[in-house]
């Protein structure tokens, strides 16, 4: 793979046709109570004005504290969830809008893995026909050698037996069945993949072997990838450009060496200091930031700065004044932070 | 006309108020079903009557040994030479229950009020013999011209033609007097009718559970009811009233399920007995279609029914082969008149050949009654001794039933019944066979008939009966309609009544005013 | 209030043996294609206090292991074919099922790798946690909601009061494993079997989980089974390692040692596909080919189609669990050539 | 949640109006004359039989009539009257709470013996008591009700005397047998029906947790696998109750009860419009609401079906 | 896909594998493998047999009697059961075993043309009405209600107005209109608890239109409950079509079936039970005969309850 200097800030793919583009995406909750009779009593602001582009061969890795709003932007790319505001255009085509057949059309382009691999697999359908179905739906798109070969082929690409066509889910472990939406995800050469923690249930041996097949299909195809993980390592690995969500927002958005080697908010820094080394020895060395206080409750997030309640920078102007995401002096990358610098670079590993 | 008194019940000891005291008294919880209604001049079915006949006393009552007319309220009655004009005589002492009393007015009052149009009482038909009916039907006059109150206790019929079983008829339900506000409110009346009878309503008609009557100690005829309280019990299904005399729950009925009788005995021992009645069922043939107009047809299609078997085997024998029209229980009924109601299968395939009946029938039925087995066992031995290879039934909802009859849409044998609603055997034959009569569905028509009736009907009773045999001669050489079978009743009771009190008539039935309650 | 039933007297057996200990244990499963043995001859032995963490490839059993231990097995298609489970040196396998209901959840206790479908979706998750403590304390229910939501909080999950009565389809995929840890703590156990606990989670709840563990292992001398792939919190909390493959422990060492100097080539091949944080954007080093069909098992050992050591040696005999050095165990005939980094690839295996 | 039941329950006004207009219609095409029906085999004179007619409107044109008969309704409260002259009010006061009663009898039967033999069935599947309660549902089933309901009344009626042979004058006790005879089928369709079902339950993932978290086997099944497989049951028993309301002629025969069922069976022989359009709208409006409460268990039952 | 290719290729350390296995591989799908479990199960095996028997009785019911079941001598009405008459002679003294296996016909056929078409319509409106919800949900549910609500003598006796000979077909499809709407109700229940799957997001996800996400995720999981009562509800309409003879509505007489067999026999419980019997064991044969096969069925739909 060729990346330009790790040291450029200059957006490598500047140049490359905008896939996706999304404008302040809202997505609330209504939160009830009541067994029968349930009222309304508040919401949770899952995903609250998220914007970016996604452009052609790029992935953008998103990270942030769970429960942040990562899988429900996810979900509302894939129009999965409608989205109380916000828009989204796919290849200048305004996604929301579609309808019928013009949206099964895009979906064809648009493809997620889900994050929970074993609901989103149905129990009554043999591991072949999972797999096999994107090709059942779009006739358009049946591989020349057969799509049980193909079927066949796609197991055998992300590490399962190919023999093992016949079984059901259940007979799987986890992260064999992780396997499984990886290769129907992958069954029909989307331009976009929204990956949603596609490798967390995967040994490190199968998990590099997954990663390796999707930047090989990148590289190949163009292909652009949203992929949303919990393991900062393996983003960093795969991603051009990494958004820290926290609470419904992005609090950071920039290149994979802005977050990673010089990240700007307090978030994205208290995050990258947690993460744990694979080297016991540096276990006691380590200095981690711990987020004083509780996470804030999403229905009713803090006034201001939605992470003030926990940082350590915090002053009056957080409480007032909502950040913006914007690039701020001292830094290249987008940061929503009113003191965002580069406080600390991150150590880096010491082997 | 007579005025004996004709009570001559030697038979039953207990009917004698205050002279056996011991056996009289207590409640009895009878069977019955819902009325249609307790109005007596709308009644028509047996639900009903069963309970206005212990509400109400008529001019005359029916003395059920001889089947003659006997005194109710009327004491004397008498006509003129050719049976037109008749002359009734009332007792003085009756009144309602609640206390009005009751004179001729009364019953030139009911009367007029039933046949008028405005209130639609299904019994006026029966009133059609009185001069001034079509007038006050089609609304041309308001009062029965015919119905007269020469004095308080003194009641004058005018007939239109010779009628000698009036008093016979006056007996009827359709004829009881009623009270001034059963006019003014009929719908609340029904709700608890207040009568003249040996019985006075306690507390309202209780729709579907239970009417309850108790006895009227001012009643002022001659026997009196024994039992201080009747409680009908309603029953939608006559298979639970028998479970409830078999628990002791329920203390009589009458109407056993025909297929309990042949366990009657082993469940009730000698709580149980039998009884004939004067409903009556028969074979109509569609005379109006071209296939039945050969008498012998229908005389083969009779000779090859076998109904004693298909009362030993369907019945359990609760039935009697109809051998005739007139009920056998009437005087005037005869055995062997009936040259063409033997079983003779070879003489009915013979007939039937050489007058090459139908080859294809439908015999037709109203459904939900309990008719199937029967008529499909007939079906069995047409199709066995005539060689009628195809036999379809129709069987239908009454109303549907009758609107095919009405248009004479009825393309084979039917299924008919005929109850006597006063047993005179003008009445048994008149409504059903003679020319143009409403009830007359097989659409018969013989004027030879038609003149017996007559003149049976002008006949001093004496002679009447004769006259009237010879018009059943004719229906049963004609055989417009093949009979079949009249019914006999099964009762079973409870251990609370003494068995000897158990009396049947064949209208109503049970008579319940005369039950002994055995002490407890 | 109510007096609150005697807590059901937790199990007392011999102490000097170990915590938990799997001799020998063999699982089959019964499928169309034959019988699959997904646990070939397992040892593993936990001590309290002590965390054994079990890495391995997917599909290597570490999940039917866990179920084996606990005793939720579907059985059919699951069958044990031979084995002992000893807790406290009583064999679990034999015990009376009343007696081995009782050590469960209260003694023996465990976290589920699929949060969502093991939660159940029509009941409320404060519900689920509360459960724990009325049906084993004997708990009124009010006091059970405290006891629940303390639990929740515990585990970070924001607004925990709000949030008792939600169903687990309201959660995030990162909350749901949380309620799961609540609930799987929430009697302080003796043993706790955490089946890849923390996949759903960013690294700081993730820190603050194993923080919490940690305080409980401390407290109770809980002795804990971490199944999991982040080779990151391995080296951060485990004592000793157990490593799987193809439903056998293939090398057993303290958590130092492993990392410096793995004495199995699947170890070995596994540590070097794990991705860096200071990530250079070279191709992952996946381990070569596909596992063992577990109907249709290798002679031998089961590495030795994809290892790159092998010799007609591992092909034709089956090697023992074997010391290396003290306390470092390992099944490999070249254990301490490999141990020493002595040995050379074979050839044709070199990529 | 309220502005979705406030909907529901305006979508009774459709249903009342196409109801009754059809039943209206369906009575009216029937064949045969009620009128001519009254009076049995012995004809009526004409004259009385044009004053009946007038009298219950039998000579408008449908619409005419119809209008006529939901005119008095609405605005009124009038139900009108059967051809003997009694209130249509009057029949559903007395049949109701008998109907109701009865219903509700046989619903608990369904529901506690459905489900108890359920449950086991499924604990022990394809043991011989799972095989008994299939033998017993299909016997059940083979057998015609108004066996069963005489079978019942000579057994527990009149031999060993622990219930009452018919009427409802020993209070609920006299619905036990007519409940049992009405619920008897339905019962063995639930336990059947919640057998598979609980079955599939016991195999999912959060039953197993629940034995790992050290529950009983009885709570394990009743109070985590049963609930995930009382949809299909509760839909089956709204339906039957349903069904059962106006179908409980052949009980309320044999057990001389005068519910709606029987009543309704009647009038529909007699063609009575006016009991049957006045039952029928009683009907309706129940069945409207218990289909929303149905809808409303299913929220209950499963938080992620959602009604917005 | 070079480098891809080249990278797996060397991973796998062979040639591709995928090719070589597709042809020893038999292909699955959901219903082949249920079909495959089916013929292994004894259950299933037993009642397709039983099946076959009583479907050959219907249709040929000359291979099993060579009595005539219309040969009925009064004369030797009422018999027990002999070696001349296994099954005793009815009441009009026809050979009762004769008349048994020639009501398999009516019976069978009655059964199985109501109970399939009412599966059908049933899963279908249930399965729209569920998915699609809103309005469509909204007016399948009232027509429901509507259905309902009308007596179902009403519509028989309506529909007898309209129709002179009445045939299997009329009979079946009087009961057919009158009983879809349990099954539809049935159907949208078990597919609303379905319906909020994760695999059905992700189906939706790949592009699936209503349809398939209907036919192929909704329908496999949904179908258990309305299945089972499919199998029950044959014996129930078996019941249910005497009923309609008897009101003048059904097959038309002297037609020959198991529920006017049964239905006579109630009048005779006590006095003739062979009556009751004989009829009762052929019901109850086909109905054990349909639910073990639906459960089987049910059962080999079930990929984690597969018996091996
Ligand atoms: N259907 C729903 N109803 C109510 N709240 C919901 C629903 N779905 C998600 N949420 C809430 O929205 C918020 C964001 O959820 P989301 O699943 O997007 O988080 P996430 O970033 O993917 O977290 P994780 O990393 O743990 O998967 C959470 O607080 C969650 O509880
Ligand atoms: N019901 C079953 N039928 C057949 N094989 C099964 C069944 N359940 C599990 N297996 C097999 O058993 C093996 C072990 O599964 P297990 O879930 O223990 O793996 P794991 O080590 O937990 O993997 P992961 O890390 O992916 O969760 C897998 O190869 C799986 O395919
Ligand atoms: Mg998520
Ligand atoms: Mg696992």
């Amino acid at each position: 793979m060729s990346q330009p200097a790790v040291d450029a800030p200059q957006d490598p793919f500047a140049d490359s046709e905008v896939v996706l583009d999304v404008k302040d995406l809202v997505k609330h909750f209504p939160i009830k109570e009541g067994t029968v009779f349930k009222r309304r009593t508040g919401a949770v602001q899952a995903v609250d004005g998220v914007s970016f582009q996604l452009r052609r061969g790029e992935t953008i890795g998103i990270v942030g504290e769970s429960g942040c709003g990562k899988s429900t932007v996810a979900k509302l790319l894939m129009r999965l969830e409608e989205p109380d505001s916000g828009s989204v255009t796919f290849r200048g085509e305004d996604f929301l809008s579609l309808k019928g057949e013009d949206l099964r059309r895009m979906r064809r382009k648009i493809q997620i893995i889900f994050q929970d691999p074993y609901t989103s697999l149905n129990p009554r359908m043999s591991v072949g026909d999972i797999i096999a179905e994107p090709f059942k739906l779009h006739p358009e798109a049946k591989p020349a050698q057969g799509v049980r070969n193909r079927v066949m082929e796609l197991l055998d690409l992300v590490g399962l037996d190919p023999e093992h066509i016949n079984r059901y889910p259940h007979q799987f472990s986890g992260g064999q069945r992780q396997r499984i939406g990886i290769a129907r995800g992958l069954a029909l050469n989307p331009d976009v993949i929204i990956c949603d923690e596609p490798v967390s249930a995967l040994d490190v041996s199968v998990q590099a072997q997954v990663m390796n097949l999707l930047e090989d299909l990148q590289q190949e195809l163009g292909l652009s990838y949203i992929f949303i993980a919990h393991d900062l390592s393996v983003v960093r690995h795969i991603a051009d450009r990494v958004a820290v969500m926290y609470l419904g927002k992005f609090a950071e958005l920039g290149n994979d060496d802005e977050i990673y080697r010089m990240p700007s908010h307090p978030y994205t820094q208290a995050l990258l200091s947690a993460v744990p080394v694979p080297d016991p020895r540096l276990r006691e060395s380590r200095e981690e930031i711990v987020l004083k206080g509780d996470p804030p409750n999403p229905a009713n997030p803090p006034s201001g700065c939605r992470f003030r309640t926990r940082c350590w920078k915090a002053t009056e102007i957080c409480v007032e004044q909502e950040p913006e995401l914007i690039v701020r002096p001292g830094i290249t990358q987008r940061s929503a932070c009113h003191y965002a610098s580069v406080q600390a670079e991150f150590p880096t590993d010491s082997s | 006309g007579n005025g004996d008194d004709g009570n001559g019940d030697g038979g039953n000891g207990t009917a004698d108020n205050g002279g056996a005291e011991a056996a009289g008294g207590g409640t009895v919880s009878a069977y019955n079903c819902e009325p249609q209604n307790l109005m007596p001049s709308n009644s028509t079915e047996v639900c009903g009557s069963w309970v206005l006949e212990q509400l109400f006393t008529g001019l005359t009552q029916v003395d059920y040994e001889t089947y003659e007319a006997v005194p109710g309220v009327a004491t004397d009655w008498e006509s003129n030479e050719d049976q037109t004009e008749w002359t009734f005589t009332l007792g003085e002492d009756w009144t309602f229950h609640n206390g009005d009393p009751i004179d001729a007015n009364t019953f030139v009052e009911t009367f007029n009020w039933v046949v008028d149009p405005d209130n639609a009482q299904q019994n006026t038909s029966f009133y059609d013999v009185i001069v001034g009916y079509e007038d006050v039907v089609n609304g041309d006059a308001e009062e029965l011209a015919g119905v007269t109150a020469t004095d308080d206790y003194t009641l004058e019929f005018e007939l239109n033609e010779p009628f000698s079983p009036l008093p016979m008829m006056l007996s009827y339900t359709g004829f009881y007097p009623m009270p001034a506000e059963a006019f003014e409110d009929p719908e609340s009346f029904e709700q608890a009718p207040v009568g003249n009878g040996r019985y006075q309503m306690d507390g309202e008609w209780e729709h579907d559970v239970q009417i309850a009557v108790d006895r009227y100690e001012d009643w002022p005829g001659e026997d009196p009811g024994v039992p201080e309280r009747i409680e009908w019990q309603i029953y939608n299904d006559i298979e639970t009233a028998y479970l409830d005399v078999q628990a002791g729950t329920l203390d009589i009925m009458d109407s056993v399920p025909p297929n309990r009788l042949s366990t009657m005995e082993a469940d009730f021992g000698d709580n149980q007995t039998m009884f004939d009645t004067s409903s009556f069922t028969y074979m109509g043939l569609p005379l109006y279609q071209e296939e039945f107009q050969d008498k012998d047809v229908r005389h083969a299609l009779s000779m090859a029914i076998d109904r004693q078997l298909i009362i030993d085997n369907i019945f359990d024998g609760a039935q009697v082969p109809a051998g005739n029209i007139i009920p056998p229980m009437l005087p005037s009924a005869r055995e062997d008149a009936c040259d063409y109601c033997d079983f003779d299968p070879e003489a009915a395939a013979e007939l039937y050949e050489e007058a090459d009946g139908p080859s294809e029938l439908t015999i037709y039925f109203n459904s939900g009654a309990g008719h199937e087995d029967w008529v499909e066992a007939v079906s069995n031995q047409w199709q066995e001794h005539l060689g009628i290879e195809n036999i379809s039934f129709e069987s239908l909802e009454f109303a549907q039933y009758l609107d095919l009859h009405d248009n004479q849409e009825v393309t084979g044998p039917f299924r008919l019944g005929w109850v006597l609603s006063y047993p005179s055997p003008q009445y048994a034959m008149e409504p059903i066979y003679t020319t143009g009569k409403s009830s007359n569905y097989a659409d018969f028509s013989n004027e030879e008939f038609d003149n017996l009736i007559a003149e049976a009907n002008a006949a001093d009773p004496e002679e009447a009966d004769s006259i009237y045999q010879e018009a059943e001669d004719i229906l049963l050489e004609e055989m417009p309609v093949i009979p079949m079978f009249f019914q006999s009743q099964g009762v079973v009771h409870s251990d609370r009544i003494q068995h000897d009190s158990v009396q049947m008539d064949p209208r109503t039935f049970l008579r319940v005013e005369q039950l002994v309650v055995n002490e407890e | 209030m109510t007096t609150p039933r005697t807590p059901e007297p937790s199990f007392t057996g011999d102490t000097a043996s170990p915590l938990l200990e799997v001799v020998d244990l063999h699982v089959e499963f019964h499928t169309k294609a034959g019988v699959a043995q997904a646990i070939n001859g397992l040892n593993v032995t936990l001590n309290a206090g002590e965390t054994l963490a079990i890495l391995g490839e997917s599909g290597s059993g570490k999940s039917v292991t866990a179920q084996t231990i606990m005793g939720i097995l579907d059985m059919p298609p699951g069958h044990i074919a031979g084995g002992e489970i000893r807790y406290r040196g009583e064999d679990l396998l034999t015990m009376k099922p009343e007696k081995r209901r009782k050590l469960r959840g209260v003694s023996i206790s465990m976290i589920f790798q699929d949060a969502l479908s093991a939660l159940n979706p029509v009941l409320p998750v404060g519900w689920q946690i509360a459960e724990m403590f009325r049906v084993h304390q004997g708990m009124n229910r009010k006091l059970a909601r405290q006891k629940s939501i303390a639990m929740m909080q515990r585990v970070g999950i924001p607004a925990a009061e709000e949030r008792v009565g939600d169903f687990p389809h309201q959660f995030s995929g990162g909350m749901r494993q949380r309620i799961m840890i609540a609930m799987a703590i929430a009697l302080d156990p003796d043993v706790l079997i955490a089946d890849e606990p923390t996949t759903a989670l960013d690294v700081t709840v993730q820190a603050q989980v194993m923080r919490l563990l940690k305080e409980l292992q401390v407290e109770n001398n809980m002795g804990l089974i971490l199944i999991t792939h982040d080779l990151g919190v391995v080296a951060d909390v485990a004592d000793k390692i157990a490593v799987m493959y193809a439903g056998q422990v293939m090398e057993v060492s303290d958590v130092y040692e492993i990392y410096a100097q793995p004495a199995h080539p699947y170890t070995e091949g596994l540590l070097n596909s794990v991705p860096r944080i200071d990530g250079q954007d070279e191709r992952l080093n996946a381990i070569s080919g596909l596992p063992p069909s577990l109907t249709d098992m290798p002679s031998g050992c089961p590495f030795h189609p994809r290892c790159p050591y092998a010799t007609d040696l591992c092909s034709a005999e089956r090697p023992g669990l074997l010391p290396v050095v003290a306390e470092h165990t390992s099944a490999c005939h070249y254990r301490e050539e490999i141990y020493n980094g002595t040995r050379q690839p074979r050839e044709e295996a070199q990529a | 949640m309220t502005g979705y039941i406030i909907r529901r329950m305006l979508q009774f006004i459709p249903v009342v109006i196409a109801a009754t207009l059809i039943v209206y219609a369906m009575v009216f095409l029937m064949p045969g004359d009620p009128i001519r029906a009254l009076s049995g085999d012995r004809p009526m004179s004409p004259q009385v039989l044009e004053t009946l007619r007038e009298q219950y409107n039998l000579n408008d044109p449908f619409l005419v009539q119809y209008a006529k008969y939901m005119w008095g309704v609405f605005t009124a409260g009038d139900f009108g009257t059967t051809f003997q002259g009694r209130p249509v009010l009057d029949i559903i006061q007395q049949g109701l709470p008998i109907t109701v009663t009865l219903a509700l009898v046989a619903l608990s039967f369904q529901i506690v013996i459905g489900v108890i033999a359920g449950v086991l069935a499924a604990v022990y599947k394809d043991s011989f008591l799972d095989r008994m309660v299939q033998v017993s549902l299909v016997i059940v089933v083979a057998v015609p009700t108004l066996a069963i309901g005489f079978l019942l009344q000579l057994t527990f009626g009149l031999n060993l005397e622990w219930f009452p042979i018919a009427g409802t004058r020993e209070g609920l006790v006299s619905y036990v047998l007519p409940g049992i005879t009405l619920g008897a089928v339905s019962t063995g369709i639930v336990a059947r029906m919640l057998r598979s079902e609980l079955v599939e339950a016991l195999q999912s993932d959060y039953v197993r947790t629940a034995t790992a978290k050290g529950m009983r086997r009885s709570r394990v099944v009743v109070r985590h696998g049963l609930r995930n497989s009382l949809i299909p049951v509760v839909t089956f028993l709204g339906a039957d109750l349903a069904t059962m309301l106006g179908g409980t002629v052949v009980v309320e025969t044999i057990f001389n009860l005068t519910g709606l069922g029987g009543q309704i069976f009647r009038s529909i022989q007699a063609q009575e419009n006016t009991v049957v359009v006045g039952i029928v709208t009683l009907f309706v409006l129940f069945y409207v609401v218990l289909n929303l409460v149905v809808d409303l268990l299913y929220a209950a039952i499963d938080p992620r079906i959602r009604y917005d | 896909m070079t480098e891809l290719n080249k990278a797996h290729t060397v991973a796998a350390g062979e040639p591709p594998p995928a090719p070589k296995k597709a042809k020893a591989q038999e292909e699955a799908s959901l219903w082949m493998d249920a079909w495959r479990s089916l013929r292994r199960n004894p259950w299933f095996v037993v009642s397709a047999v039983l099946l076959v028997v009583l479907v050959t009785m219907a249709l040929f019911p000359q291979l099993f009697t060579d009595n005539d079941p219309r040969a009925c001598p009064l004369s030797r009405s009422r018999q027990e059961p002999s070696a001349e008459h296994w099954f005793g002679t009815d009441i009009q003294g026809c050979d009762y075993y004769a008349r048994v296996i020639y009501g398999a016909a009516n019976s069978m056929a009655v059964g199985v043309i109501v109970s399939l078409s009412v599966f059908v319509i049933g899963v279908a409106l249930g399965l729209v009405a569920a998915f699609f919800g809103g309005w469509v949900d909204a007016v399948l549910m009232r027509l429901t209600d509507l259905v309902f609500a009308i007596p179902y003598l009403l519509g028989a006796l309506v529909f007898l107005a309209v129709q002179s000979e009445r045939s299997v077909w009329d009979v079946s499809l009087i009961l057919i209109v009158f009983t879809w709407p349990t099954f539809a109700r049935l159907m949208r229940g078990s597919v609303l608890a379905v319906i909020n799957n994760d695999y059905i997001t992700a189906a939706r996800a790949l592009g699936a239109g209503p349809l398939t996400i209907m036919r192929r995720h909704i329908l496999p999981n949904s179908l258990g409950p309305v299945v089972g009562y499919a199998a029950v509800f044959t014996g129930i309409v078996i019941g249910a079509e005497a009923t309609l003879t008897f009101l003048g509505v059904g097959l038309q007489l002297p037609a020959i079936s198991w529920g006017l067999q049964l239905d006579e026999a109630k009048s005779y419980l006590q006095q003739l039970p062979h009556l009751l019997t004989f009829p009762l064991i052929f019901v109850a044969l086909t109905v054990f005969a349909f639910t073990s096969m639906g459960e089987a069925l049910r059962d080999a739909l079930d990929p984690k309850s597969k018996k091996r």
